[in-house]
């Protein structure tokens, strides 16, 4: 079963858009809890979307980005039934993965 | 409407008023109570949070005449009486000074804290003026609830024009007997060094309001 | 905790290793610049960058110009300068404005979207690098108070 | 995973079409927020609540060991399309008018023999935390009512009794604000700062705040219910704090369900 990463793929002419919706609280560390007490900062560090072993985007993220992020970009060379793969690791080094078949 | 009554409490909240140091009896009570009123049905659905105690649910004169769809109840006598009661709860400043500062007046207008279970007691209340009324037109983010008070400095600095618009503030009962707008003074939402700052912000020819 | 049973968590120790499983770290040349990340205005992020970015008109930069809420505001940032590699995110009055950048491999637009929190109304900066060069462009989004104000 | 696809597409369609087609007449000035809400798109990750709910839905839990899919939300046992669309309702085994969230207890009580006393006590998330069972639940049952038309049953004395009460609740004003629910939903066209308020008196307005709830805050990263938008409606009121599924809770559910009678279910929608 896949992981909390959303993954849509889909051609446009010679190009494939590709939309990505992760589940993640992105903390930025500056906030307090109902209690008064700091919520420490958990934030995606860095994003990798590949095809194969072709890297198609890679990100590297600050705790600026919001909570459960949207990334989205295009590029070229897909054709149908070729799979996006798109992981993330966050600062706490947990990782999670999703993909999705370009159609 | 006798077989109704039981029904009104879910076995849900049988169980959560048990829970809640009811005794037994509670639970049997349920099914053979009259029909709760509006007040008993909130009573009965909501717990106390931090500053929000359960009395708050208790209606005065006031509230309890302007709670129906014409925001209004008993004959025009009635109606007048709430609103001499209103009249004859103002109270204005014993030193007749009613302009204070127009900037902290502006930070009043658009904080919208106080008195929510939520909110730190020991925080000024806010007055959320801008939650209802357009007042510094640079502000983007104002409701229409109430009218615009933008240039509301054109009225001037009478004494009436004074008097008016601190009553306003602190109970607008006073012009418009089952008026949707707080009651700051009355209800010590605001004190009156913060109500003086408001007033600033309506009335100082320098305030964002009138510019 | 019942919604993260899925994540695998990484022991410290382990991350390398692990990480070479996975699809990361498939560019290395593309290193984070914590520096960049950390600093707390757009000079020193700029400088820690080592960027000295010109103004240019072929940098879209897409917001809206009033946003329902701070915490998130869609932006989308495009370019036509030829051999852009690097595109990056940069808020200007955020505690870091460096919020995002993204590495642009041949083949992909050079265009992105993202959403991302913004404190307070400000200039969103587009910063492009194209052959070692740095290009900006920005635009206002104004923030506002949402809701009853509680 | 196709499956989830497309119903990640249709989610997104339908809050779309939610977005242009609203029935709330919205001010000219409330269209400064029109460029943002399309630039937002059609990504909600309320779509993550909604594949949690499902998973909690269908997995067997409790000391008896069974799952909720035999939990009769009021179209019969285990039929969940729709749903959302004619609650609250009177329940014959309940013997009492529940709302989703009170129907989702008790059967989590009585199917699956489970203590819901916790789960009442914190039935919403807080700020930073990534969603309760109840708010998961909730979530795929609004799902799977997508597009249903609101019908809340009113034959029942019960219900009747449960829409007067909602009616009565609505007005009264209390606390030291002196606020009611109608200080705000009464009036048409009309907006706190720069939020349009649904006028819940009227079948629009109804229609629009009963079809868009849950939804995806997206100032808090949060599903929000039903039962969470009064609890902070009643915090903004100076009130003490509305439980879920309580009655009063239940009456102005049904008072605004009912006046919504007609409009089509357009939930989780995308929330400020």
């Amino acid at each position: 079963m896949a992981g909390k990463i959303r993954v849509r793929a889909s051609l446009n002419g010679d190009k494939c858009e590709v939309k990505a919706l992760m589940r993640h609280p992105m903390e930025t560390g500056m906030r307090k809890d109902a209690q008064g007490n700091q919520i420490p900062a958990h934030f995606i560090k860095e994003v990798v979307a590949k095809v194969g072993d072709r890297v198609v985007m890679q990100a590297h993220w600050g705790a600026a980005v919001s909570q459960n992020p949207f990334l989205g970009f295009e590029f070229t060379g897909a054709k149908a039934g070729d799979v996006v793969v798109i992981s993330y690791v966050d600062n706490k080094g947990e990782t999670d993965d999703g993909s999705a078949t370009v159609k | 409407m006798k077989t109704l009554i039981k029904i009104l409490l879910t076995p849900l909240l049988a169980v959560s008023l048990l829970a809640g140091c009811e005794t037994q009896e509670a639970a049997v009570a349920v099914e053979t109570t009259a029909p709760a009123t509006a007040k008993d049905m909130l009573m009965a659905s909501m717990k106390p949070k931090n500053q929000a105690t359960m009395d708050r649910l208790n209606q005065d004169e006031l509230q309890a005449a302007c709670s129906n769809a014409n925001n209004m109840a008993g004959d025009a006598a009635a109606m007048e009486a709430l609103r001499k009661a209103a009249e004859a709860s103002v109270v204005y400043p014993a030193d007749g000074n009613y302009l204070g500062d127009w900037k902290n007046g502006n930070d009043i207008a658009a904080n919208g804290k106080g008195l929510q279970w939520n909110d730190d007691p020991s925080d000024p209340n806010g007055g959320n003026c801008y939650a209802c009324h357009q007042l510094d037109p640079k502000e983007v983010a104002y409701g229409t609830l109430g009218p615009s008070l933008t240039n509301y400095g054109m009225r001037g600095q009478s004494e009436l024009m004074l008097k008016y618009t601190w009553a306003k503030i602190y109970n607008p009962h006073v012009y418009n007997v089952c008026s949707h707008m707080p009651r700051f003074g009355t209800q010590n939402i605001l004190t009156e060094q913060q109500m003086k700052d408001i007033m600033a912000l309506l009335l100082d020819p320098n305030s964002p309001v009138n510019q | 905790m019942m919604f993260q049973s899925r994540r695998s968590i990484l022991k410290m120790g382990g991350a390398l290793i692990a990480l070479a499983a996975l699809p990361l770290r498939a560019l290395a040349n593309f290193v984070r610049n914590d520096a960049a990340f950390t600093a707390t205005s757009m000079d020193t992020t700029f400088a820690a960058l080592g960027a000295e970015p010109v103004d240019s008109a072929d940098i879209v930069v897409g917001s809206p110009d009033i946003a329902e809420n701070g915490a998130v505001v869609p932006v989308e940032i495009s370019t036509t300068i030829p051999g852009a590699t690097r595109i990056m995110i940069m808020v200007e009055k955020n505690p870091n404005p460096l919020s995002a950048e993204f590495f642009i491999p041949e083949g992909t637009v050079a265009s992105v979207s993202t959403r991302v929190k913004v404190s307070q109304t400000c200039q969103i900066f587009g910063v492009v690098e194209a052959n070692g060069k740095f290009y900006k462009a920005s635009k206002e989004t104004k923030v506002t108070l949402g809701g009853c104000g509680g | 995973m196709t499956t989830l696809h497309n119903k990640r597409a249709h989610l997104g369609i339908a809050a779309l079409c939610a977005m242009l087609l609203a029935p709330i007449t919205v001010a000219q000035d409330d269209d400064v927020f029109a460029e943002y809400r399309a630039m937002m798109g059609d990504e909600n990750p309320a779509i993550f609540t909604i594949e949690e709910g499902q998973e909690l839905w269908e997995t067997p839990m409790g000391p008896k060991n069974v799952s909720l899919e035999q939990c009769d939300l009021g179209l019969g046992p285990g039929v969940v399309e729709g749903a959302l669309a004619q609650l609250p309702r009177y329940f014959e085994d309940a013997k009492a008018v529940q709302d989703v969230e009170a129907r989702l207890l008790y059967c989590m009580e009585t199917l699956q023999g489970r203590d819901v006393i916790e789960l009442l006590d914190k039935p919403y998330s807080s700020i930073g935390e990534q969603g309760t069972e109840l708010e998961a639940l909730v979530a795929f049952v609004a799902d799977r009512s997508m597009d249903a038309v609101v019908n809340l049953p009113q034959g029942h004395p019960a219900e009747q009794a449960m829409y007067k009460k909602g009616e009565e609740i609505f007005y009264y004003r209390a606390g030291p604000h002196d606020f009611s629910c109608a200080t705000c939903h009464s009036q048409t066209d009309k907006r706190i700062r720069l939020q349009a308020l649904p006028n819940l008196t009227t079948n629009e307005g109804a229609g629009f705040a009963f079809t868009t709830w849950p939804g995806y805050r997206i100032s808090e990263g949060l599903l929000r219910t039903m039962g969470w938008r009064m609890q902070s409606c009643g915090r903004q009121q100076r009130l003490p704090q509305f439980q879920s599924g309580s009655e009063a809770v239940i009456a102005l559910e049904t008072f605004m369900g009912v006046n919504a009678k007609g409009a089509v279910m357009a939930a989780p929608g995308l929330k400020r």
